[in-house]
């Protein structure tokens, strides 16, 4: 039975070569070429591997962060409280580290700390879904931090580096290059491959473009997502561990920023804060692209704040110059 | 001929006079020697933008760092680091913990601090009545071993009348401190001093007390800048009659003149060392309450009515 | 001053990849009602557009009065007098009735908006169209049928010279439509001239004098209504013969499948018992508001129900959820086909598999290739006129997004399957189309619940019907006894009616 | 031609919407329960602190909520305040001029450019505002460390008519605070406009459909554009009263201040898709975090639980919102049920 025997669709995509390269993670890796090549040529101290390797470590503990992030942002969520929810970790660990917990149940502890942080957020939101994740986020944001802040007052909890393995979590390194590197690596991999190759990811990417329809079509909406709030709170969780094993000693009002350097890269990535949009491959090169361009202009020792502006000007360049050109949307794809 | 080399000083953070001052005396005594200076302010009041920079500075194979510790022990693995790689390390104003520096300049010694406040709370209530602290952020390590000597010495029976009511955090935001300020009115109508020992802390209290015509009934005093208190001290009824302070400048000259001799071999850092730096002042290294050594610079100076408008130009 | 109005000469309009109008001509009279006619993708919609200025034509030009004229944007054309309602309602959920009507030209005195004339005046338009909203309510609470009648107003509102109307009535009812007929021709009496697109050939029998055929973007004719019978025009419109449009499959009706008892969700609807069996079509009608949607919204586990079970193959089941229900067998095609079926950012082939990933996926993962080819051959099946599935569902025309929601259902093994208004916007060949499916399925073994305010469809497909009217149940007819008179008589009957038969 | 039982009750034309009166009643509560702990805190003085102090945050609500009406966004905000603040600060350190007024007027046009930049590059760059005013925060804060090389202007630097400012109550002739009072009359105007005028109503318009704001007429971008620029306005202003209020321009002033903002229009029943919400709620809204940031240090709890009473509560206060927004559905669909 077919009514319209003359009319026929392909089924198949002829990517032409240009379409490729002009996908926005193309255009962000040409970017992030750029900026390795300034670097090393404003810079003779650029070019040391395991400098380079020392800087990277250090933003890809709040990285890590980016990439539940993205999914939430996928979902057209949002999550203001990540820094608060590191912050907790870690106390949690040092707490309880202190206490005599021995350091392998503290990092438990820490771990599950930050997952009951995320579910409650989403616990939160899918039973109330009448309000906005930004300021639900944000009443928790305070709260993390509030209890955190009960919880150590002015004072610091530390002394981590006396377990050797402990501090080797952040500090191992195989040649040049540190283990949590290519933990970040394979972690990202897994949330690329699950995010664009999966039916859970297709399904995020539906409830993003149009939660009503994804609804409609028999996707779990509010089940996925309080599965991605909950994964939220276990990466700040490992976040939080990783940033114990980083300095060794944990404060009240350690990671605040991170949400909004989270969503920064994320969006920089093509990743719309509407949902439903955006890949991940963009998300996680912005990282690099944003902690190493930070990286080259401190060795050339330009000050904190105009690293900020530059940073901020690059973000809306960068956004902008597309539209400039073609007057038309940045070539983010759903696929 | 110190020209090929670098010194740079990191500071707490940015836009705080108080930080700018201690950098331009740095800067100064380096740049008399020859050598190169790079002055970092941390994006934001954490050891973890602090670490970022002394990363940075490690990597340009710098001679010498100082630095203004925003945590005790946070600093420790990047300045152990950056001494493995054969710089030279102190930190000043805010110290870090012994193993992460070779000295710490120490703008006046702690105890010192403490009995000084104590003294000037004791001298303005006339020795009775209801007082408040006025601190920074609740994490800030200077602040809080000023204050707790305060507490250690207080429990003599001379201050037994000086009734401590409460330790308010202004976090080193104006708007906070004001608020704090007003809620310790407001809680404690019988209150007779705030005691700011910070900058953000003793102006916003003192803007407070102005604003609703309290001076005299309410005094502050405190650690503050001259350029800043200015408005609240000097002739007639003012809300802050003296305050205490060293000279932020100072601070930053002595930990410039500690590094240079310390990458001239004629100083390690251990104690009893002593040196004479280009001011021809000398320097004696004492041991800290940390158990690491400090160098002090001197007794906090006191600024009152007297001396406030010629230094209030100074920093 | 001539007696043409309004006149567009050689049109085109290409959007990347198609071509929406190729050399298109129309000629408006004053005081007639023109109606524009073709299939789903034809290229109605996007003429409209053109005159409204909405796009701009790559080629041709726009004669108003003699006068050559250019619409930079909507808003020239509006100041030309020409007011324009859009197939997909384009409303302010979040602002009220009267702000929707008077938006861009909102009474102004010292520019203060005096919102008691406004409401007045809002009310005045709005009572000969029989509503039963306030003017102050806010738009997002009223139905989509409510939302097309303040369109409707807010087009009488602009006192417009010429009043477009593209599908008005796809979301009406027979009695509703007629209303319709009324205000149109008292505005074509006033000496207005009206534009009017549909697909329902009753409407332009109705009212229109002249009728304009396109088909896949060509300008086919213009025809006097009087001199053209309904098979030529459909000739004309579809390029080949239809003959049977109701293709009412003969096959055996089995067991009761589905049942659901005195159903109610408190202030919606109350004491919905109905029960389908095997290979069985049901009508549920009634008129627009009178609760069908959520009724079987409910059932499809979309919204909660208060009271009632739900019985499946004689069986009580829970449903919570639409995944229960799709567990279950059970699907749902909705009537808000840009809401709540479709992702209009995403290609056709995404869309149509979302349902059913699981189908097409090796475990859990996606297999692009095994979706698209799927895609494909559903696509195909139901006709959709696009290039390829990688085509974004926004860009198709609004029947052949609606042969895409179509196609989503097809994808899942279901037992029963829910259509409300599956046929709303959809072209004539499209529809015999969706009625061929419909008896395919039925041959299958499935049974199929149709919601439709279309009474020749109601008619034609089903084998019993269901008549609701105010949340309740009024009645069920048998293919036998229905006819559209008896239903409309139990569409509105009385709340006292009822009570007095107990 | 038919009777329907749907009778939609919603009316716009009420001041008050349920959901801002059912935030009006949790507001009352929190103030009865703050009372209770402590009696100065409704005492006259302990208010005109608190809404003079809180003036600018109150204040700056307004033009976060115009941009969230239109389903945008702006974090700049702050960062625009601190730049327009300092900027004329400096200026008046400097001596160009010393007049309360000007000063005012220099702050606000200052802020009303930086707007202008942000809404250019969000309407005609199309750039996501999050992403836009995100790097206008960092770009306005790190102008504003530049200007002011990192120094304060302190209060000795300031003209001394323009630091009483802050603290009389000349305007309305001993009525209330002059900044109270600057922040009364911006609500009131601002009613005003978002209900009488077109402007205010486009502005609903463009966040309940832009698409069918565009095709009706309204040039999005212009509303954009304006919207934008009248946050930046609104943040300029309060660059001016936060520098009376405190004497002292600092480089890292108001900093966080933007998520107040959001979190009162939020609170006050904005949503952040655009086209809901309405200026008395807002109100409620930055009353009631107003309320919270004030009365907490006064209620004797330690600073260190400050901060976690203060989540709790605003995740309380809208939990309980919607809560009694459903019950109010719930019975509204019982009274329904009864006609059916
Ligand atoms: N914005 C757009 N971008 C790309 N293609 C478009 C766009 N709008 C319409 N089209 C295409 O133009 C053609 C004509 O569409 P149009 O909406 O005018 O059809 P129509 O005759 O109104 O159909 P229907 O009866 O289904 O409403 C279709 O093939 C459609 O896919
Ligand atoms: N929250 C609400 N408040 C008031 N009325 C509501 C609300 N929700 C829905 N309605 C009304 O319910 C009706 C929608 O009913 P439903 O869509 O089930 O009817 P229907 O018979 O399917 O009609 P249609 O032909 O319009 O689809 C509308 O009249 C709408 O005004
Ligand atoms: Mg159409
Ligand atoms: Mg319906």
């Amino acid at each position: 039975m077919t009514a319209h025997p003359d009319r026929s669709i392909l089924a198949a995509r002829n990517k032409s070569l240009k379409s490729v390269f002009m996908r926005w993670e193309f255009l962000l890796l040409g970017l992030f070429l750029a900026i390795n090549i300034m670097n090393a040529v404003i810079s003779p101290y650029y070019l040391n591997a395991g400098n380079l390797f020392t800087a990277i470590n250090s933003f890809l503990v709040k990285g890590f962060i980016a990439m539940p992030m993205a999914y939430l942002l996928v979902l057209g969520d949002i999550d203001l409280s990540v820094g608060s929810t590191v912050a907790l970790s870690a106390t949690l660990l040092g707490v309880s580290y202190n206490a005599g917990v021995p350091m392998g149940l503290a990092i438990l502890i820490a771990l599950l700390c930050g997952t009951m942080c995320g579910l409650l957020n989403g616990l939160i939101l899918t039973r109330f879904t009448e309000l906005a994740p930004m300021i639900v986020t944000l009443g928790t944001m305070t709260l993390y931090r509030g209890i955190s802040e009960m919880i150590l007052g002015s004072q610091s909890t530390g002394s981590f580096h006396n377990v050797s393995w402990f501090y080797q979590i952040y500090y191992a390194r195989l040649g040049p290059v540190p283990y949590l590197f290519f933990f970040f690596c394979l972690l990202a991999l897994a949330f690329g491959f699950v995010l664009h190759k999966t039916i859970f990811g297709r399904q995020l990417f539906a409830i993003g473009s149009n939660r009503l329809t994804a609804k409609y079509s028999g996707v779990p909406v509010q089940r996925h997502r309080l599965i991605c709030y909950t994964l939220m709170g276990l990466v700040c969780g490992m976040s939080g561990v990783f940033y114990s094993s980083w300095m060794g000693t944990v404060r009240f009002d350690i990671a605040t920023g991170y949400e909004l350097e989270a969503i920064s890269v994320a969006v920089l990535g093509g990743i719309s804060t509407s949902g439903g949009k955006g890949t991940f491959p963009g998300a996680i090169i912005s990282i690099f692209i944003i902690g190493l361009l930070g990286y080259g202009l401190g060795l050339i020792n330009v000050n904190s704040q105009t690293i900020l502006m530059i940073i901020g000007l690059i973000l809306i360049a960068v956004v902008m110059a597309p539209n400039l050109k073609t007057r038309r949307k940045p070539g983010i794809k759903t696929s | 001929d110190l020209s090929g080399q670098t010194y740079a000083i990191i500071t707490k953070s940015a836009g705080n006079p108080y930080n700018e001052r201690e950098a331009s005396g740095f800067e100064e005594v380096i740049k008399a020697a020859g050598a190169n200076v790079i002055v970092k302010h941390p994006a934001q009041i954490t050891a973890e933008a602090q670490i970022t920079l002394i990363n940075e500075l490690v990597a340009q194979k710098v001679t010498g760092i100082a630095v203004a510790g925003n945590d005790f022990d946070a600093l420790e693995t990047a300045l152990k680091a950056a001494m493995a790689a054969g710089i030279k390390v102190v930190s000043l104003d805010s110290a870090v913990n012994p193993a992460s520096r070779l000295t710490h300049i120490n703008q006046a010694g702690v105890v010192e601090v403490a009995q000084a406040l104590v003294d000037a709370a004791y001298d303005l209530m006339g020795g009775e009545g209801e007082w408040a602290i006025l601190s920074a952020t609740a994490t800030a390590s200077n602040q809080n071993a000023w204050i707790a000597a305060m507490q250690e010495l207080l429990k003599d029976e001379k201050y037994a009348k000086l009734n401590l009511v409460e330790i308010a955090y202004g976090d080193d935001i104006y708007q906070t401190s004001v608020d704090e300020t007003q809620a310790l009115l407001q809680n404690y109508p019988n209150l007779k001093l705030i005691n700011a020992p910070t900058t953000v802390g003793i102006a916003a209290a003192s803007k407070v007390i102005t604003d609703n015509e309290l001076q005299g009934k309410v005094i502050v005093t405190g650690l503050g800048l001259p350029s800043e208190m200015a408005e609240f001290m000097g002739q007639g009824s003012v809300a802050c009659p003296y305050m205490f302070l060293w000279n932020p400048i100072d601070v930053g000259r002595t930990a410039a003149y500690a590094l240079l001799e310390m990458v001239n071999g004629e100083l390690t850092g251990a104690l009893g060392e002593s040196f004479t730096a280009a001011n021809g002042v000398t320097y004696i290294v004492t041991e800290a309450g940390d158990k690491g050594t400090e160098i002090i610079i001197g007794p906090p100076f006191e600024f009152n009515a007297d001396n406030i408008e010629d230094w209030k130009t100074v920093y | 001053m001539s007696e043409i109005l309004l006149e567009l000469k050689g049109i085109t309009k290409t959007f990347p990849g198609v071509k929406a109008l190729d050399k298109v001509h129309f000629q408006l009279r004053r005081g007639e009602i023109h109606a524009i006619m073709g299939e789903n993708g034809a290229g109605k919609s996007t003429f409209i557009k053109v005159i409204t200025g909405v796009h701009m034509p790559d080629e041709g030009e726009i004669i108003l009065n003699g006068k050559k004229v250019v619409f930079r944007s909507p808003l020239a054309a509006q100041r030309e007098g020409i007011a324009a309602i859009y197939q997909n309602v384009t409303s302010y959920p979040d602002l009220s009735v009267t702000e929707n009507i008077f938006i861009g030209h909102e009474k102004v005195e010292r520019g203060i908006i005096q919102w008691k004339k406004m409401h007045k005046a809002a009310e005045e338009l709005l009572r000969p169209l029989n509503v039963d909203f306030q003017p102050a309510a806010l738009m997002g609470t009223l139905s989509v049928a409510q939302q097309q009648i303040v369109e409707i107003a807010k087009a009488l509102s602009m006192n417009a010279q010429i009043i477009i109307m593209d599908e008005p009535t796809a979301a009406l009812t027979n009695s509703e439509s007629e209303e319709l007929y009324r205000i149109t021709e008292r505005l074509r009496d006033e000496g207005k001239s009206i534009i009017i697109i549909s697909h329902r050939l009753e409407d332009m029998y109705c009212l229109a004098s002249r009728v304009t055929v396109f088909r896949d973007a060509n300008y086919i004719g213009t025809y006097q209504v009087s001199e053209i019978t309904p098979p030529e025009l459909i000739k004309a419109m579809v390029g080949r013969e239809i003959n049977d449009l109701f293709p009412k499959p003969k096959a055996k009706i089995g067991n009761e499948v589905f049942r659901v008892e005195s159903l109610g969700r408190t202030g919606y609807f109350k004491d919905i018992s109905l029960s389908i069996k095997q290979r069985e079509i049901v009508g549920l009608t009634g008129l627009v508001g009178s609760g069908r949607t959520e009724v079987v919204q409910t059932i499809f586990g979309v919204e909660p129900y208060d009271t009632g079970t739900v019985y499946l193959d004689g069986k009580a089941v829970e449903i919570h959820s639409p995944q229960d229900a799709m567990k279950l067998g059970i699907g749902l095609l909705t009537e808000d086909r840009q809401n709540q079926g479709l992702i209009l950012d995403w290609g056709i082939g995404r869309n149509v598999t979302l349902p059913a990933l699981a189908k097409y996926a090796r475990g859990k993962i996606t297999k692009d290739p095994i979706e698209n080819m799927a895609a494909k051959a559903l696509c195909e099946q139901m006709g959709v006129k696009a290039q390829s599935v990688f085509d974004k569902a926004s860009s198709l025309s609004g029947g052949n997004q609606q042969k895409v929601v179509v196609a989503k259902a097809l994808t899942s093994e279901l037992k029963l399957l829910i259509m409300d208004e599956p046929t709303k916007g959809v072209d004539v060949g499209a529809k015999a189309a969706i009625y061929e499916v419909i008896s395919d399925l039925i041959m299958k073994g499935m049974s199929i619940l149709i919601i439709s305010s279309e009474m020749p469809e109601i008619l034609g497909m089903c084998d019993r019907i269901y008549v609701m009217h105010d949340g309740r149940l009024m009645g069920e007819l048998d293919r036998e006894e229905a006819t559209q008179e008896r239903i409309l008589e139990l569409a509105m009957l009385k709340k006292t009616a009822l009570a007095v038969e107990g | 031609m038919q009777i329907n039982r749907r009778r939609v009750k919603l009316t716009r034309d009420r001041v008050f919407s349920s959901r801002e009166l059912s935030l009006l009643a949790i507001l009352i509560l929190i103030v009865a329960g703050i009372q209770l702990r402590n009696s100065t805190f409704l005492s006259s003085r302990s208010i005109n602190d608190m809404l003079k102090n809180y003036s600018t945050t109150i204040t700056l609500a307004l033009g976060m909520m115009s941009v969230l009406l239109i389903g945008g966004i702006d974090i700049s905000v702050s960062a625009t305040l601190a730049f327009s603040g300092m900027s004329a600060s400096l200026l008046m350190r400097d001596g160009v001029y010393s007049s309360t007024l000007v000063m005012f007027l220099v702050s606000t046009a200052i802020g009303t450019l930086c707007g202008l930049l942000v809404g250019l590059v969000i309407s005609r760059g199309k750039v996501l505002p999050i992403i836009a005013t995100l790097g206008f925060a960092n770009i306005f804060r790190g102008a504003t460390y530049i200007i002011s090389d990192s120094r304060w202007v302190s209060a000795y630097q300031f003209d001394s008519a323009f630091k009483r400012f802050a603290q009389t109550r000349t305007l309305t002739f001993g009525l209330m605070n002059n900044l109270v009072f600057i922040a009364l009359v911006c609500y009131l105007v601002f009613f005003v406009v978002m209900r009488w005028t077109r402007f205010g109503r486009r502005i609903y318009a463009v966040g309940s459909n832009p698409e069918a704001a565009s095709i009706s007429g309204i040039n999005i971008n212009r509303v954009k554009l304006a919207v934008y620029t009248m946050a930046g306005s609104f943040a300029g202003l309060i660059g001016a009263m936060y520098t009376s209020l405190y004497a002292s321009a600092q480089s890292d002033m108001g900093m966080g201040m933007e998520m107040d903002a959001i979190a009162s229009c939020v609170l006050g029943g904005v949503s952040l898709s655009g086209g809901q919400g309405g200026v008395p709620g807002v109100l409620l809204g930055a009353m009631t975090m107003t309320v919270i940031s004030k009365a907490l240090p006064l209620i004797g709890i330690s600073q260190f639980w400050q901060k976690a009473i203060k989540g709790i509560i605003i995740l309380i206060a809208i939990i309980i919102n919607v809560l009694a927004q459903r019950a109010i559905h719930r019975n509204a669909m019982r009274a329904r049920e009864r006609q059916i």
